[in-house]
């Protein structure tokens, strides 16, 4: 492989003011309305929350090199399994992206000084927080052993655990993304700079205003699920028991409404980001921009459709389960076109290794693996024997860990320069890379195997002809949470000691690299110009056949 | 809920111009709006499938509503719609006077709503017909009907608590046309509480037939 | 921990080889695309990375013609995936005309499993006779439950209030896996137990080897009396309630005018809440029977009813 | 004042409208349709609802965009519904 090339470090600059030093103390930072604070602000507590559930996966994983599970004991491990997947879920994977680098990006990539309602935005943060700490509060007096998923009749009647204060902090923070939805829809259709249309639009909006489609639509039938949870534990009310002439199976209808749409709230920012990633490092447009743009809203607007296929074989009738298994094929469709078209962008590019490139490669390969597992999932036939079992966590592991978190990697080492004006050091950040992507495959490529032999989730203990593939997942996880430390350090690191980092220290195209960094509270000093989007300058090659004798066939 | 702009006039910094923040302001509204649809939304389609399980105890359930009362309250909240329109009207035109005296009539009718409903809560109360421990209902299907009551204060009263954030958005737009905030050019919260209350009013039309009028 | 170390499941139904035929053919095009990605990607990486400083990319246009092909291929794929996942779902689902009944108790943290003739009654283990069809109709008492046979690569959910439904057709004598796959609470993971096949001498042994317990259906006819059932609905009854005789499967007309097939849930539902669905032409005058009959109790009755055909019905 | 006056007519003639629908609408459920009760209190409460979003919302004459998002919110909702009771109805037809 080529020496990379490192980019030039800039004499530092004479301190300019900018968003981070034009004021100081602790009520700047709490009652700030400034997008790119308050994406400062979702990156520590979001990164706080990513450690906790990380830590519960490492004790899972650890208790589970043993098929008797005797590191903790099974009520402890159902509350394990169950934080780790609330935090991961609603506290980590589904603000990352968008509150991060949505909040910081979104204004400046389409040349506003700022979202459309910064106050709504500081009270989506403060929610968050309000949402977390009750989930936090209910953690440690004593957790929840419901699992993410709050199944009734055992959430509403047989769970004796804290699952109303969990439920009341998920609907609060519900809210929080709600408002980070609007604003982007908000912003991005109304504050375009002029001459920006649509089509000149970077692809990472495109990713986020799809997501806030989602997040607009679906979150309040997730806030409304989680009501009627506390009222029928509370009033002890039949919506969801059967003795009373209720159904549990209407709690999946409605929570899965909301939750499968979420997987694609976690899913579409990354792709955005590796969107950018990957013309940025290929110094060119990336290949088939209208379809890459429009699959965005396709997965969007698909994604409401195919819910039923979490429950074919909770005795939803078939009928209705082979509508939901056509309509998840359908939305296979647009993520097989995005990988298709992000592979053509490498042909005869100009591509230079640097770590975002690497987590955009790792997250082409782990999303087509995850991808096309899914087709397990919504085959009727295959599902029936996967479905609760291991399998369905490797699959929506390849796409949460394997995807959406190498996307946010990327992103953010792509943009950490943007954001403090330091450059991350180089060589640590492609080790890191590599060691989460050995960890990550070593933890969950086991676990499919696991799932065909039909080991079931949520096992606190296992069949002893299990462990062997157990104890090489185990051994991945504890590479893989190495492999998330690293990043951390050397960021923190980087704000000190980094090398200054100029304005366009990737030579990309974007307004955000037009701009110095870490940007101004106004963002943009003069009116903005807008050119094409990624308008790379490319060497015209004179094809073959126009060549004559002049030199060689030039491939 | 938009923008009051500190300095130079209602101008919020981070806009170009009053129409683009007006503008915003709306699609903002508009989009808030799409989240009740589905807030409220998710709300009908639970009780559609439960009354769909129980037909028999959810119109025995029905039989237990007060309809004439609830037709009063459906006209009171369709008033409460029309003085609220003439409220953005005048906003539109600036005139103080006439966007305070609409929006006080918006509230009076508003709070003659809220009068109504708590006279059927009350008589529920009274009559034990309200779900959880205080359920003295003797007749049969007694869990059918729990459930169309659950769903009943549920939903009327998360629709109650929208009417008390209403009055509060209320004042606090009398209280800024008192202070002369609003001018022909700039009348945003006067519009974003407008649409607000149009929806409300919505959530009352279908909540009305679905709750009071099948077979009762 | 190495000595039995399997990597892929035995197959003990008809229908596991179908669905590994059908998962062969998934893996083979998720290695097919995940190797065509993964070769594209690295060359592509290795053969066009940047040799020297601001080296510029070669202009490509897009070209509509290659995005129509990777949208249809995926398409095509997708749609076979579907209709072949469908169809065998519906052959794995349609329930069989003659089978052996088996009944399944599903409750917090043990299954119990209720075979018809023999009134045998078992603890988290199923003996079943070689190349006998088997239908297992299951409840729960508490939570969802889910009854899982790796093995046969079959599941259903185990509903409280509701009877699911699952068969299958053993083909392999031997001792397979019985796990709970919906999480049903702290010893979600005890929940789990045995499929034994024998070979159906072995099986005709064990079956009358049983502890004597008497058919389900006799136990049935028995609660029957004991409840007053037949006053209403006995033939020398006072007829206020409707005959029972061939209740089961047969088509019934009910007040607000549906047509109803009567199965086991309707009978179950007409136990406990009577006044739910009221047979034409009769007063809801039925007391309910909530909390007066197990569900073992509720799946003797629905046995004994399933014996009386058309002509007796005493 | 004209303007102002056409304006105030028209949200009375609205107004009056939506009274005489509350009033059809309660007038009908007394008479027993059977199964169609419910699709007429529907179809009534839905042009309730369009009269209140075209006019009083002043959709009309609005920007395109607000009657898509207006659309989607209840197209969503219509998902929601259709989806969930399509698997209550086939539920029993197969028993």
């Amino acid at each position: 492989m080529s020496e990379s090339t490192a980019p030039i470090a800039r004499p530092p600059a004479p301190t300019r003011e900018h968003y981070l030093n034009v004021k100081y103390g602790i009520k700047s930072w709490l009652l700030t309305v400034d997008h790119k604070r308050i994406a400062i602000l979702y990156l520590i507590s979001i990164t706080a929350f990513f450690f906790i559930g990380g830590a519960a996966a490492v004790l899972i994983r650890l208790d589970l090199a043993t098929p008797a599970g005797d590191l903790v004991s099974s009520e402890t491990y159902n509350k394990l399994f169950t934080i780790h997947g609330i935090i991961m879920v609603f506290f980590f994977l589904i603000p990352s992206i968008p509150a991060v680098l949505g909040n910081f990006l979104v204004p400046i990539m389409i040349g506003a000084k700022d979202l459309a309602f910064p106050k709504l935005n500081l009270l989506s943060w403060y929610l968050y927080m309000i949402g977390g700490s009750f989930t936090l509060w209910a953690m440690i007096a004593g957790g929840v052993d419901t699992g993410w998923t709050f199944y009734a009749p055992y959430s509403t009647t047989y769970a004796n655990t804290h699952v109303i204060a969990t439920a009341l902090g998920i609907f609060v923070t519900g809210f929080s993304s709600i408002l980070t939805g609007l604003n982007f829809m908000v912003t991005i259709h109304m504050m375009r700079a002029p001459g920006m249309t649509w089509l000149k639009m970077p692809l990472f909006i495109w990713a986020q205003y799809a997501t806030s489609i989602i997040m607009i639509l679906g979150t309040p039938v997730l806030a409304i699920t989680i009501v009627l949870i506390a009222i029928e534990r509370l009033l002890g009310v039949g919506i969801f028991d059967p003795a009373l002439g209720g159904d549990p199976v209407l709690f999946q209808h409605l929570f899965w409404f909301y939750s499968h749409p979420a997987v694609y709230i976690m899913i579409l920012p990354s792709m955005g980001v590796i969107s950018e990633v990957i013309s940025a490092f290929c110094r060119r447009a990336v290949f088939g921009y209208k379809f890459i743009a429009f699959s965005s809203l396709a997965i969007a607007l698909l994604g409401f459709l195919v819910w039923g296929h979490h429950m074919f074989v909770s005795s939803q009738s078939p009928y209705a389960g082979m509508v939901f298994s056509l309509l998840s094929f359908l939305i296979a469709v647009p993520s097989a076109i995005k990988v298709f078209n992000w592979t053509a962008t490498l042909y005869k590019a100009s591509i230079s290794y640097q770590t975002p490139i690497l987590y955009a490669f790792g997250f082409i390969g782990l999303f087509t693996i995850g991808g096309l597992t899914g087709l397990f999932l919504a085959t009727l036939a295959i599902d029936v024997h996967v479905h609760d079992t291991y399998f369905v966590v490797a699959h929506f592991h390849y796409i949460m860990v394997g995807g959406a978190i190498m996307g946010f990697l990327g992103g953010l080492h792509y943009w950490w320069p943007k954001m403090v004006g330091k450059l991350y050091p180089e060589a640590w950040a492609r080790f890191s890379a590599l060691v989460i992507f050995v960890g990550f495959n070593l933890t969950f490529f086991p676990q499919f195997l696991l799932g065909y032999l039909g080991m079931p989730r949520r096992y606190h203990v296992y069949d002893p002809e299990f462990q062997v593939l157990h104890v090489l997942s185990s051994a991945g996880a504890s590479i893989l949470g190495i492999g998330y430390l690293i990043p951390m350090v050397y960021f923190l690191w980087s704000l000190r000691y980094g090398k200054d980092a100029g304005p366009n220290p990737w030579d990309a195209k974007g307004l955000e690299w037009t701009i110095p960094s870490p940007p101004t509270t106004f963002n943009f000093e003069e009116p903005v110009t807008v050119g094409d989007v990624y308008d790379y300058p490319t060497e015209d090659e004179t094809p073959p056949w126009k060549q004559g004798s002049s030199e060689g066939a030039h491939v | 809920m938009s923008e009051i702009g500190e300095h130079h006039g209602a101008l919020a910094h981070h806009f170009e111009d009053l129409e683009q923040q007006r503008q915003s302001a709306d699609l903002g509204m508009w989009i808030f709006l799409a989240t009740e649809i589905m807030f409220f939304g998710a709300l009908f389609a639970a009780y559609a499938v439960c009354r769909w399980m129980n037909p028999a105890g959810f119109s025995t359930g029905t039989s237990l509503l007060d309809v004439p009362l609830g037709t009063v309250n459906t006209a009171v909240l369709i008033g409460s719609s029309l003085t609220m329109v003439w409220a953005v009207q005048a906003g539109h035109r600036g005139d103080s006077r006439s966007i305070i005296r609409n929006l006080v009539g918006t509230l009076l009718l508003g709070s003659v709503f809220l009068v109504i409903k708590a006279l059927e809560y009350s008589h529920k109360f009274h009559d034990g017909l309200v779900p959880g421990s205080l359920f003295t209902y003797g007749g049969e299907q007694a869990a059918g009907v729990e459930m169309f009551l659950c769903f009943y204060f549920v939903m009327t009263g998360l629709h109650a608590l929208h009417m008390v954030i209403g009055f509060g958005l209320l004042v606090w737009l009398i209280l800024l046309a008192r202070r002369g905030r609003f001018t022909k050019e700039y009348s945003n919260p006067v519009e974003g509480v407008g649409l607000y209350w149009h929806f409300v009013d919505i959530v009352w039309i279908f909540l009305f037939p679905m709750l009071y009028l099948l077979e009762h | 921990m190495f000595e039995n170390f399997p990597l892929f499941p035995d197959q003990v139904s008809a229908s596991a080889g179908k669905v590994d035929a059908l998962y062969a053919f998934l893996v083979i095009v998720t290695i097919v695309f995940s190797v065509l990605i993964f070769t594209a990607v690295l060359f592509f990486a290795v053969r066009y990375r940047r040799r020297k400083q601001g080296e510029l990319a070669k202009t490509v246009h897009s070209s509509l013609k290659l995005e129509i092909v990777w949208s249809v291929v995926p398409l095509i794929l997708a749609l076979i995936m579907f209709g072949w996942g469908a169809d065998l779902y519906f052959e794995m689902w349609r329930p069989p005309t003659e089978a052996l009944d088996v009944f399944v108790v599903g409750k917090q943290w043990m299954w119990n499993l209720l075979h018809t003739e023999e009134g045998q009654k078992e603890l988290n283990t199923l003996h079943v006779p070689l190349g006998q069809k088997i239908r297992l109709t299951m409840i729960s008492e508490d939570v969802i439950h889910s009854f899982y046979i790796p093995a046969a690569r079959v599941k259903a959910d185990v509903l409280p209030g509701r009877y699911t439904r699952l068969w299958f057709e053993p083909t392999k004598a031997g001792e397979y896996h019985l796990f709970c796959a919906e999480y049903c609470g702290t010893k979600h993971s005890a929940m789990i137990g045995k499929v034994i096949v024998m070979p159906p001498v072995e099986y005709e042994r064990w079956l009358s080897g049983g502890a004597g317990s008497e058919p389900l259906d006799v136990a049935g006819e028995r609660l029957f009396g004991q409840l007053g059932c037949q006053s209403c609905h006995g033939a020398e009854g006072n007829q206020r309630g409707p005959s029972l005789a061939g209740v089961f499967g047969s088509k019934v007309q009910l007040q607000d005018g549906r047509v109803i097939v009567s199965d086991e849930n309707y009978i179950r539902e007409s136990i406990l809440n009577p006044k739910a669905k009221i047979v034409a032409g009769y007063e809801p005058l039925m007391p309910t029977y909530e909390g007066q009959v197990s569900e073992e109790q509720l799946i003797q009755l629905i046995s004994y009813l399933k014996t009386l055909d058309e002509k007796d019905s005493n | 004042m004209d303007e102002t006056t056409n304006y105030r007519a028209q949200s009375v003639r609205i107004f009056l409208a939506l009274m005489v629908l509350t009033a059809v609408t309660v007038a009908v459920s007394y008479v027993n349709l059977g199964a169609l009760n419910l699709p007429v209190a529907l179809l009534i409460a839905c042009t309730k609802a369009g009269l209140v979003l075209v006019y009083f919302m002043h959709l009309k004459g609005n920007l395109r965009l607000l009657w898509i998002v207006a659309g989607s919110g209840f197209l969503f909702l219509a998902i929601l519904i259709t989806l969930t009771l399509s698997d209550y109805f086939t539920r029993q037809a197969v028993g």
